[in-house]
């Protein structure tokens, strides 16, 4: 494992029980719905389903990528996910007559942003528990977005931009593509940057971390801002692909987000996490509900089937974790 | 502590203050008016919803019913919950208002209210959609497009375009939602009743959310594929998702789509042929109906059991002549 | 003072081993402490004392030993057990509710019931009796939370009392108490004695052992050493004892040529912490900070990094006047700061050794985006060496490791920082022997690469040893000023204890 | 030891904020609102909190605890389910009884998940109210169901001590109970030491773990009589009636002073929170605002109002070793 010169490497981490059940764990996951998923139906193991698979949660996706770093650094969860997709989704069609398609998107993601770094200003910053903060300003949010297009529907105007959005490069949605890039860039942003570096350290113990001149709040409250421009992105997506958007567009996105990650093996607690953990999560939910579709279960299981492997997963690793502490 | 409890002692305080206002101007409650004027009376009108394409449109046009009528209006949302629905027509109740306007958000859950409004004396119609029967038999008068005909139109469509044979897969709202239960109910009935060939492949439901819809699709254009004849999706939003998942695939079949609520999306589809039909209700009508019913009512006027909106089918003969509800 | 051999034994623990991973905290330890007796028990960090009384309080099973209570030899020793067999403790951490009042903190856990309602008028009388009978000025009915730290630890005391125990462990009692919560403490302790009941008093204040302890225990590196009757015993052969070998044979101590001054820090203050604190350390120079528990050491080291602001003074580094207000600058500005606490805010537990080393330079280490992450690497690689850190595993979580290899990588993190001054607070505590040698050893390296070091430390001989000059501080105001040459442990004490005035 | 200041100011808006709350809106609805502050509003108020109220009260043990119980919306839909389903088949007191019952039992597999398999929280409730809702789609089949015997449950909304209604009166009732448990009963106490500092409260010899176990019974049971309640008086068991609960609950307690950090909280300031934010719903709905706007209004309060709470109380100084502050105490000299 390291390179030391001094040789006794008499204890390897990798082959605890439990360190062995979070490596292994997901993939593990994934290859059994898969191998689940071709003997239930024919037609799970094609081209063509499996880039359903992926692309079904593409959108909420990302802000499950901006609720890791959220969670790494301690900061619970953000429940005001619902609000800011639809302000980024309504703002990024509403503004769209007036300032144009392009500009209009990045409205929206802006105001979205706004909206994120407000909830980093509360939690980082005033230190107000994220729970109570974010379920705040999301109330106030949601409930701004309604009173801007008083009710109804706001429809897209055809743009090359939402063609784009709705088509396929190399034969792979385009959807797919932004999820898969911003993927890229923010595993890298978390594993191996000094930003990253910061947002373990805060969770991992956050006196320590300021003691050691790490900029504490400013990590906490940018995590949040990063899942408001996330979702903010994931509005404007879903905005430009639908071609109309409502108030209750991201209904419910902020606990598919939370299983993803959690799925993913990040613990509530910070201090650890991946986004290609979070990846895998956010495959895994996505896998269940193909899964229910195609085997002809009720689409009222789909609950059901997540809560258990929620609790499979993260009770194992309480259990390992716990077993490891007694050592 | 200490400060704890002067609090308590002082929000007890507040309670009285409520009590002691009250007792002194509980006398200039509700007077009743004369017969057959009802100018400066009230209405209390239960919506399903402030923010909602159809019922925003449709609180609008009972505001302007009222506003004519001389009637205040009271419009207090449910927010799609029948629970928070149940609370809040007690409330109405108690208040002593002259008139209810109920959109029921679930068959069930009102009856013990529509009980005490008989009980005061305060005549209560229902728009949009039905209660339950028991609840109806509390109800001077319904307005509205039933949401269960819609159900049942839509069958009726389904058979007559696939010629009573084929898969069909319902993409329905949220589930436990009024409006979905009434839409599959009114669905499911009239397959049953005309013991109709169309054999439903499945039933997802996918909250009237186009995403959930583009989604769900995916999953059975990959199950069933082209045995998927007709798709009754409960509103055209969800319509439009199935039609999204359908392009991507580029299986190249056209089944059938049915929608309901008449959007403009919806027109735009059926234009271009892809969607088969929508049912239209204009929403401020329907609003303005039930009001108008409502204020009959108060005047002591008889009204029918039901005041209909028309449920106006639109597909390819007539879309050019309709304008989009929304 | 009543004699003690003619008193029934109140406890025996025989033959009490204990080991964690790789220490080995206590072996084949006996301790027997009668009724009536003050017991003392002395030792230097990690000589066992804790972990002895830990599992006299039942938190820890011992791997062998037996433990007899008033004769009864009990087989499964548990927290409960303990307690129902009369034994109180009062820990240095206090161990209370701050959303309780006083009065249900004192009779916490079996609170006095009418009915099944809290009987608050007994609970009241007895927070009451007792609190009178401790001397302590508080309202039972104050909220915990609200009262000063050294008025909690008289709950503490309190609490104890309140059982009514047959055996007392006092551990460190006195190091947030003031003279006079002193003098009234161990009043308290006097009149336990004289109804019989046994006090093991466990403290680092010799002079305090010689005053109320009957006998004394030493233990070192978790051995019993000797128990004597504190009459036969001088405080100097106590400390013998204690370190069992010459202290310059521990301590090596290099003479170099002072260099220019770098840390001076003029008049500050910190309401309610500190006031008026100067004091200067230059390049080369190793520098001790003394002074009791709660003499305001830790918070002076904690203002000149940044982590408090200061209400009033100055702070130069080099000759120039700095304003640091947070940690991030103490860090630019080239100061250090090893905590006391080490857990709570020297590491990060879940990350690796390598992610805690560099946890502090992280931002030197990256180009625009990314970190160098060979050169991460190789630098930590060499770092561990360097430190001795073992097991040299530098991707294993710290939280893995002995306290002594933790306050290694908690020391490394700051070396690579490149500071030009090193605070250290309290560098060894709990930290193992041999860890302890490598850790002085990389101080004096420090400061033999030019370094500036402010040490605090509250083992006198340690800093005697290790330090060029000695500045003390007593109850927040700087006292003494001592050279090398006039430091002894009487000398620092004196001036620790506020029997000398401002030098 | 504090001049009048803007922060005494703020602590005393903190301090007072139910009352602050409350006249507000007798104000407001009186102004604006015909015949608002009368018995009836009154009554109709604390009728339309109790559900809610149910809800919230049960939270308050979990909050004080420092936990946190997100599937009482799910726990109170099956309740519901359960009440109206059996109905016909054992009758109303029977059905409403195992109504509780299930209540009960999801509690304890709260409890279990929390304490045995040491899940946090916030977790494992997150997966009983993804479980426990999805369960009740699917044994309803979505639909809700019809009560059997829908007058039984009328009298529960009926008129009662003038500003009553039996129901509501069964939850004042319950949280004057809870407020005497917490606050004069040893294990009420012991509650408050295990969510202030369970390591002290465990060295005190209370049995921590059980006491978290509790707090979830509890919440699972006051999460059932919710769900008993509200099905009874509506005479409907639906799947969803719990789906919309959970967050005007947490909002509730929160506004009433109960930390999620554990260790502080009432269930009379439950109480008042609770009848806070329905007097000012109330208020919002008679005066025609919509719910949107409402919900801008009752979210801004509960930022407002923890952002004072926090700004007032700093950082929470609990004990910590190693920053102690050197006070040295007036003393008062005692007369022997």
């Amino acid at each position: 494992m390291t390179d030391l010169k001094t040789p006794a490497v008499t204890f390897d981490k990798t082959r605890t029980p439990g360190t062995l059940f979070s490596t292994l764990s997901i993939p593990v996951a994934i290859v059994v719905l898969v191998v689940i998923g071709a003997i239930v139906s024919p037609s799970f193991l094609t081209v063509s389903n499996l880039t359903n698979v992926i692309n079904a949660n593409s959108t909420v996706g990302l802000i499950a990528l901006g609720m890791t770093f959220v969670m790494v650094c301690g900061g619970l969860a953000d429940l005001s996910v619902p609000a800011n997709v639809a302000m980024g989704a309504l703002v990024t069609l509403g503004a769209q007559p007036v300032v144009g398609p392009g500009a209009a998107a990045l409205l929206g993601i802006l105001v979205a942003t706004a909206g994120g770094v407000i909830n980093g200003l509360l939690v980082g910053y005033l230190r107000i528990n994220p729970i109570i903060a974010t379920l705040g300003t999301g109330s106030v949010l949601l409930g701004l977005s309604q009173l801007l297009i008083g009710g109804g529907i706001v429809y897209a105007q055809p743009s090359d931009l939402a063609n784009f959005v709705k088509s396929s490069i190399l034969g792979v949605p385009v959807l797919i593509w932004i999820f898969v890039i911003v993927a890229l860039i923010l595993q890298p942003l978390l594993s191996r940057t000094a930003y990253g570096r910061w947002n373990l350290a805060v969770g991992g113990n956050y006196q320590a971390a300021a003691a050691s001149g790490v900029p504490v709040r400013f990590t906490k409250a940018s995590a949040f801002a990063l899942t408001g421009l996330l979702s903010g992105i994931c509005g404007t997506l879903l905005a430009l692909s639908n071609g109309q958007a409502r108030p209750i567009i991201g209904t419910g996105y902020e606990f598919v987000a939370i299983t993803a990650v959690v799925i993913g093996g990040t613990s509530v607690f910070g201090g650890n996490g991946s986004i290609f953990r979070t990846v895998g999560g956010v495959i895994i939910t996505a896998l269940i509900g193909n899964l229910i579709i195609l085997s002809g279960l009720p689409t009222q299981a789909t609950g059901l089937i997540t809560g258990a492997i929620v609790v499979g997963a993260v009770g194992i690793d309480a259990y390992f974790r716990r077993k490891a502490g007694r050592e | 502590m200490k400060a704890r409890r002067t609090m308590l002692v002082a929000s007890a305080a507040a309670a009285v203050l409520f009590a002691i206002a009250g007792c002194s101007s509980t006398e200039s409650g509700t007077p009743s008016g004369d017969a057959g004027s009802v100018e400066g009376k009230e209405i209390c009108y239960i919506t399903l919803a402030n923010s909602h394409p159809y019922v925003t449109p449709a609180n609008e046009g009972a505001q302007a019913a009222a506003d004519a009528a001389g009637v205040k209006l009271t419009i207090v949302s449910e927010e799609f919950s029948a629970q928070t629905g149940a609370e809040q027509l007690n409330t109405c109740v108690s208040r002593g208002v002259d008139g209810i306007l109920l959109w029921p958000a679930d068959e069930n859950s009102y009856l013990p209210g529509l009980l005490k409004a008989e009980q005061a004396g305060i005549p209560v119609v229902a728009i949009d959609t039905r209660a339950g029967d028991e609840s109806m038999k509390l109800i001077q008068s319904f307005a509205g497009a039933d949401k269960y005909d819609q159900g049942k139109i839509s069958a009726q469509q389904m058979e007559k375009a696939l010629e009573g044979e084929g898969g069909v897969v319902i993409i329905a709202g949220q589930a436990g939602n009024g409006t979905e239960i009434a839409r599959t109910g009114g669905f499911m009935d009239e397959l049953e009743a005309t013991e109709s060939k169309l054999e439903v492949l499945a039933t997802v439901n996918a909250d009237f959310d186009q995403q959930k819809a583009l989604v769900a699709s995916r999953d059975l254009l990959t199950k069933y594929g082209d045995q998927i004849k007709g798709v009754y999706a409960e509103d055209d939003t969800m319509a439009k998702g199935f039609l999204q998942a359908l392009e991507e695939s580029g299986l190249g079949f056209i089944p059938i789509v049915i929608g309901i609520n008449g959007e403009a999306g919806a027109f735009e589809n059926i234009k271009a042929g892809t969607q088969y039909s929508t049912i239209l209700q204009p929403p401020f009508r329907n609003g303005e109906l039930a009001i108008e019913t409502l204020v009959k009512v108060m005047k002591g006027e008889t009204v029918p059991e039901m005041v209909p909106l028309e449920n106006t089918v639109v597909d390819s003969t007539n879309v050019d002549t309709l304008e989009p509800a929304m | 003072m009543t004699k003690p051999e003619q008193s029934a034994l109140a406890l025996r623990m025989t033959g009490i081993s204990k080991s964690f991973p790789g220490v080995k905290a206590l072996q084949n330890v006996n301790l027997e402490v009668r009724e009536g007796e003050v017991h003392a028990i002395v030792g230097e960090n990690g000589a066992g004392k804790s972990t002895l009384m830990k599992i006299l309080a039942g938190f820890y099973q011992p791997d062998e030993g037996e433990i007899q209570a008033a004769g009864e030899t009990v087989s499964h020793w548990t927290p409960r057990e303990a307690r129902d067999r009369g034994i109180g403790m009062i820990y240095q951490e206090l161990n209370l509710v701050p959303d309780l009042s006083v009065a249900e903190n004192i009779s916490l856990g079996a609170m006095p019931r009418r009915g099944p309602f809290v009987d608050y008028r007994t609970v009241t009388v007895l927070a009451k009796s007792v609190l009178t009978e401790l001397d302590a000025d508080i309202d039972p009915g104050t909220r915990l939370g609200d009262l000063s730290i050294s008025q909690q630890q008289l709950v503490e005391i309190a609490k104890v009392v309140a059982r009514k125990p047959r055996i007392v462990v006092f551990d460190e009692p006195t190091s947030s108490l003031g003279d006079k919560e002193t003098r009234v403490l161990f009043d308290v302790i006097e009149k336990m004695r004289s109804r019989g009941i046994a006090i093991i008093y466990i403290s680092h204040r010799l002079q305090e052992v010689m005053e109320i302890g009957d006998r004394v225990t030493v233990l070192r590196d978790g051995r019993h050493i000797e128990t004597r009757d504190v009459a036969g015993v001088t405080p100097d052969q106590m400390v013998r004892l204690m370190v069992g070998r010459d202290l310059s044979e521990m301590f090596p101590k290099l003479d170099l040529e002072l260099g220019e001054t770098v840390l001076s820090v003029t008049n500050i203050s910190r309401v309610g912490q500190f006031e008026d604190v100067t004091l200067d350390v230059r390049a080369n120079e190793i520098v001790g900070l003394a002074g009791l528990v709660g003499s305001g050491r830790t918070e002076v080291a904690r203002a000149i990094f940044g982590l408090d602001p200061i209400d009033s003074g100055e702070i130069s580094l080099r000759g120039k006047v700095v304003r640091i207000t947070n940690p991030r600058k103490g860090v630019a500005a080239g100061i250090a700061l090893v905590p006391e606490d080490r857990k709570g805010q020297g590491i990060i537990p879940a990350l690796s050794v390598r992610e805690n080393f560099t946890l502090a330079v992280i931002t030197r280490i990256t180009n625009a985006l990314l970190i160098f992450a060979r050169r991460e690497k190789a630098i930590v690689t060499d770092l561990a060496d360097r430190l001795k850190v073992n097991p040299p595993q530098i991707e294993r979580p710290l939280n893995a490791f002995s306290g002594g290899n933790q306050q290694k990588v908690v020391l490394g993190k700051w070396l690579l920082s490149e500071p030009s001054l090193l605070i250290l607070d309290e560098p060894t505590r709990g930290v193992d022997v041999g860890a302890k040698a490598d850790i002085h050893e990389i101080i004096g390296e420090f400061a033999q690469s030019g370094g500036a070091v402010l040490m605090i430390s509250s083992e006198l001989p340690e800093l005697l040893a290790v330090c060029d000059r000695i500045f003390v501080l007593h109850e927040g105001n700087l006292v003494a000023e001592i050279p090398r040459a006039a430091a002894s442990e009487e000398s620092v004490m004196r001036a620790a204890t506020g029997q000398v005035s401002a030098a | 030891m504090k001049g009048f200041t803007i922060s005494t100011a703020a602590s005393r808006v903190v301090q007072y904020r139910l009352l602050v709350m409350l006249v507000a809106v007798a104000v407001f609805g009186g102004l604006n609102v015909d015949d608002f502050l009368t018995i009836n509003t009154l009554q109709s108020v604390i009728d339309r909190a109790t559900v809610v109220g149910f809800l919230a009260l049960g939270l308050t043990p979990v909050l004080i605890a420092g936990q946190i119980d997100l599937s009482i919306g799910s726990t109170m839909s099956m309740a519901g389910i359960t009440t109206i389903f059996l109905q016909s088949y054992i009758g109303n007191i029977p059905a409403a009884l195992v109504g509780l019952v299930v209540g009960v039992l999801i509690g304890v597999i709260n409890a279990v998940l929390v304490v045995v398999f040491k899940i946090n929280s916030l977790v494992a409730t997150l997966a009983t109210l993804l479980v426990f809702a999805s369960l009740a789609l699917l044994v309803t089949n979505s639909y809700p169901l019809s009560s059997s015997d829908p007058i039984f449950g009328i009298p529960l909304t009926a008129d009662f001590l003038a500003i009553f209604t039996p129901r509501s009166a069964m939850f004042i009732a319950a949280a004057l109970i809870m407020f005497v448990w917490l606050k004069a009963t040893p294990s009420g106490r012991n509650l408050y030491a295990v969510g202030s500092n369970a390591p002290a409260a465990k060295s005190a010899g209370i049995n921590a773990n059980g006491y978290l176990a509790a707090t979830f019974v509890i919440s699972g049971l006051f999460a059932g009589a919710a769900g008993v309640l509200q099905s009874l008086s509506t005479a409907a068991g639906s799947p969803v009636a719990g789906a919309v609960m959970l967050i005007p609950a947490i909002t509730a307690v929160v506004i009433g002073g109960t930390r999620l950090e554990g260790g502080r909280g009432s269930s009379l300031a439950t109480l008042g929170g609770v009848l806070a934010l329905g007097a000012l719903t109330a208020a919002l709905e008679y005066s025609g605002v919509p719910s949107y706007t409402q919900a801008v209004y009752t979210g801004l309060l509960l930022i407002l109002l923890i952002t004072l709470d926090r700004l007032v109380s700093g950082d929470g100084t609990t004990a910590s070793r190693t920053h102690r502050r050197v006070k040295v105490e007036p003393t008062t000299p005692r007369i022997p």
